[in-house]
């Protein structure tokens, strides 16, 4: 049994496997399925400064090994999360971020200002990289100057880990990461889903309501580790990384080119008991390698 | 098997299709507790669908299962179950179920043609058939609204179950709500979970965007906002 | 039979199906499959200013949906080409366009002047998008104002048609089509591959010598659609599209969004006879839609 | 069936593996144009051959073939073909071949272990063959360049035609090199196409970078820059 507990910021995971925000509700779901207490974290939905009912059906289409999907942050909003989700959330033996999304860099703040507030969440992963709400979301994430804004503005009034997530639907994931940083952020977070869009040539019309959503899925595993990699070699603060992982060995690639804890999204779809069999098979790749700690494994690829 | 209830369904994980990524949602058609067997009836209709009817007896079969709400129990006796082309698969084991509470539903099921039509007989066991098939090659011609059934006045029903297409739903929910009987539907939007977690799934309800895969599939048809729905 | 005809900057195409730079050699290889007649035109192999090796092996991962390369335009020199390679070309039955790359601006304004020289060599697509070159490549494609640059200096030197072949691997796709239509484009061919990683957990090594390269396939249609959707509403000239393309739904799928010609890259090592089935398939759409013309699908996806 | 040479290879389409998205090249291993049948010798590696190992007789399979060049048409009677584990696949082609034009070569065959030995029976109808095995449990004991064959000065044959690991061909052409003998290897690079238009699957030549699936597979082992093949 090979150590499994990772360290970032300060905080404790007892093993590098999360679950992405929006693709494991807010846990509950999945009691079912298996004990909580499993896993490494738990990144929950997106919470907003009010009630969002987010976009229209249909929100989904199914693409080449992964999914596009125009949820568009739906939730009832931060005051119903901190009165009904957050009670219940404590329950659960396992590290809780919250993922905090807005419109405006206000929103942002009060959203974050109220998680501050909240005893035993320890984190918030910022979300400046929604591609589907109209205005806010990705476009505080693709353009560096108000990506620092919009963090400087959090990491004042946040006082405990700052999590920034970001887009991939960038020019230069390096410079993003870097504007971040220069605003405060403690932890990066990549990738949130590829700008896509889906056809149905028989109706002659866009799969989803929105007519272009967010492509997750393994198809987005190459761009996600070349990401993980840039931003890896280019910052000095933790990575967070996800994107298309559906196994063990995904996310053993992912630690490889730099990410010291990953995230399971759509995979959770496929497959829901995923997160625990990754945890399992982390710690039979590492005990086949003989190797002691997940820790040895971050940014590990050999290049020469 | 756990307990399953009429109105759920299973997600089926499909092998070996290279373009079914997610998992595919069908009703349950029929449980045999006895036998330990859950019975699924599947349409072709793209490349996930066409691999599942390319199993042979024996094959494993993956399944997340038993998901959604279920129809309600009827408080009388007098209930029609209406379903259309795939989406008769509940009503089979609702009828079993609705026997068991020694209720004898009828039936109304339709199909485009009679070569599509099947186990009318089946159905039979549990109530009475009543058949629709749109070009008339079996039974009354035309769309199951159109069946003569529903020229009854006032229906001698308390309660409709229906399931099938979006539109046939719709229709036999706004004869029922002009009759005055109460009618619940059951929603086959598009899916990626199933499980309440992705929220892809919704319909507008009079209660906001609910997830059909949690608080449906089966809907009160009073309760739905038919716009919504694609 | 539909009207598969289709003109775009006084170019015929007999039909709308064509093959992508580098993934139909210079169409020699394909003719013990078929008939090159068939085609509405060839994209041939990239052309730069004098000989490149390319780069090392391993040049190519599969990836879920998709593959890698990292070819690094290993072609013979403009030289060469005229001499040797177009000789040959000139035999076949379609339209053949040239892709022209480089690593300075000199380099493609000396290729495109040799081209210019070429008759029956109606168009080249300058290449402003390739991640697998150290220098140049990639970099001219994805900040605005060095597109506009190389695609003026070209313009200047290249009479005839001049297409320009963008990256998809840019915040903002439209404001690189805009750019280059600045620069005196008459069309552009989009997308190029997304830059994308793969590792190999048991080796810990990245999959090919490059470490990164260019992701093509079905996995990156969704993108590649969205690009195309985005760009038809932003500028007035025809595009040319591709990115995953494997049938003729995905063909139309392109089309509906705005595309007035579609290449087929990666769909060829998988099917070598897929382009004349692509356009079979097309035709077939089209009959059975009642469209008379291939024409009138352009761009005509229902938003509403 | 058109004209096929030993050396060359098929490009197989493997349906029905979500993870298999490119074709996978195979040496072709035999070829009966009386039956009309081709013969691959498949090693399940990943999910790609592991699909193709649940394969059925009376299945059908997608080839384009056939690719690539060939082994040379010896001068002379003296020829040695060399084989390691998935890598004998040609040679038992190559035996028959050699055979109509009346020439026996010799085989010298390696594998891991007795279990994974196969068809040392068949290559025995077209001429003698040698063994090792990397654990000794069957024939000689360690890698075929440790067979005692290779001990023999000067070797007894005027060619090796070899195919393998790239470092036991890499080995065995240092011997040949070392001994004088001239040799030809075929090579396993990673393809995408198979026929010569991705330039994905070049190896370092004499002449700068040749493709693996054209100018290939087989190379005379004295023009190959081995530092590049991975
Ligand atoms: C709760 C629920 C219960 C269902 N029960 C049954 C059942 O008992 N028997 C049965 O045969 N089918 C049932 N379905 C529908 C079934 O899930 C789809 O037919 C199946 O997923 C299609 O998969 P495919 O890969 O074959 O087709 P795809 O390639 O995914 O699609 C083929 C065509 O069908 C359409 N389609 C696919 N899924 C849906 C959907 N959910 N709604 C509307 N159109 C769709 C697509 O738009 C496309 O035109 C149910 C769906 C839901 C949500
Ligand atoms: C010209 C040629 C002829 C061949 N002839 C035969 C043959 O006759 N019989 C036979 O069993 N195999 C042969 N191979 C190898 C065969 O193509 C691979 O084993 C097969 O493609 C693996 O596919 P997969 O999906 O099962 O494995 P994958 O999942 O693709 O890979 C599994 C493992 O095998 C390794 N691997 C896969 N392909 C190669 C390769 N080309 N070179 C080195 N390592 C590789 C991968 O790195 C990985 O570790 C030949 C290859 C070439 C290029
Ligand atoms: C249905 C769905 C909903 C999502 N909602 C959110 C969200 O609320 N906040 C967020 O930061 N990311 C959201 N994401 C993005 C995922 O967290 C993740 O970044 C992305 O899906 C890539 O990872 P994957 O390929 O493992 O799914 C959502 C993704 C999906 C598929
Ligand atoms: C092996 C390979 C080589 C390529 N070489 C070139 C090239 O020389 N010039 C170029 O403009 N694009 C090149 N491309 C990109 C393709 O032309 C195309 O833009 C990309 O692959 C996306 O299309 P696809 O998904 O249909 O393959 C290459 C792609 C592949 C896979
Ligand atoms: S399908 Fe995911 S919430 Fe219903
Ligand atoms: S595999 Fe494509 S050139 Fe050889």
């Amino acid at each position: 049994m090979a150590d499994l507990n990772i360290n970032i910021a300060g905080m404790q995971f007892k093993n590098p496997v999360t679950t992405a925000s929006g693709c494991f509700g807010y846990g509950e779901e999945f009691r079912d399925f298996y004990d909580l207490g499993l896993l490494g974290g738990i990144f929950v939905k997106a919470v907003t400064g009010s009630n969002r009912d987010g976009n229209k059906y249909p929100r989904m289409a199914e693409t080449p090994s992964g999914m596009l999907n125009s949820v568009g942050l739906q939730n009832k909003g931060v005051d119903h999360f901190c009165e009904f989700i957050y009670p219940r959330l404590r329950e659960f033996n396992t590290q809780i971020i919250v993922n905090v999304s807005g419109s405006t860099i206000e929103e942002y703040v009060k959203v974050a200002e109220r998680i501050n507030e909240l005893e035993g969440i320890p984190a918030i992963e910022l979300n400046i990289s929604c591609p589907n709400v109209k205005e806010g979301g990705m476009a505080f994430g693709v353009v560096p100057s108000t990506a620092t804004e919009v963090t400087r503005a959090v990491r004042d009034v946040y006082k405990k880990v700052l999590m920034v997530k970001l887009s991939p639907n960038v020019t230069s994931i390096t410079e993003m990461a870097k504007a971040v940083v220069d605003g405060g952020a403690d932890v990066l977070t990549l990738i949130n889903t590829l700008l896509g869009m889906a056809i149905n040539a028989e109706t002659q019309r866009p799969v989803i309501s929105t007519i272009t959503g967010g492509l997750s899925g393994p198809a987005i595993k190459p761009v996600a580790l070349r990401m993980v990699w840039q931003v890896f070699k280019a910052v000095k603060i933790p990575i967070v990384g996800l994107g298309g992982i559906m196994n063990a060995t995904d996310a053993i690639e992912f630690m490889l080119a730099g990410a010291s804890v990953i995230q399971v999204g759509t995979a959770n779809f496929i497959d829901p008991m995923v997160a625990p069999k990754i945890v399992e098979g982390i710690n039979e790749y590492l005990d086949r390698h003989n190797i002691a700690s997940a820790r040895e494994i971050i940014g590990a690829l050999k290049v020469c | 098997m756990p307990v399953i209830l009429p109105g759920q369904f299973v997600q089926v994980l499909v092998h070996n299709s290279p373009s079914t990524f997610l998992r595919r949602p069908f009703s349950i058609h029929f449980v045999d507790y006895a036998r330990n067997t859950l019975k699924l009836l599947v349409q072709v209709k793209g490349e996930g669908t066409r691999h599942m009817g390319m199993l042979a007896p024996g094959d494993t079969l993956n399944l997340v299962y038993p998901l959604g709400n279920s129809f309600s129990v009827p408080a009388s006796h007098k209930v029609l179950l209406v379903g259309g082309g795939a989406g008769v698969a509940p009503l089979m084991f609702m009828g079993d179920f609705l026997n068991q509470k020694s209720i004898r539903p009828d039936f109304l099921v339709g199909f485009r043609s009679a070569d599509e039509v099947s186990q009318v007989e089946e159905y039979s066991k549990y109530g009475k058939v009543y058949l629709s098939t749109d070009d008339g090659s079996m039974g009354e011609k035309g769309f199951v609204t159109q069946n003569p059934v529903f020229n009854q006045s006032p229906l001698p029903y308390d309660r409709i179950y229906c399931c099938g297409p979006d539109a046939m739903m719709h229709a036999v929910a706004n004869i029922a709500a002009e009759k005055g009987v109460a009618c619940e539907v059951s929603l086959e939007n598009y899916m990626a979970c199933g499980y309440g977690v992705c929220l892809c799934c919704i319909t507008q309800t009079d209660k906001g965007n609910e997830r059909v895969c949690i608080e449906g599939p089966v809907f009160d048809a009073a309760r739905l906002k038919w716009q919504s729905n694609g």
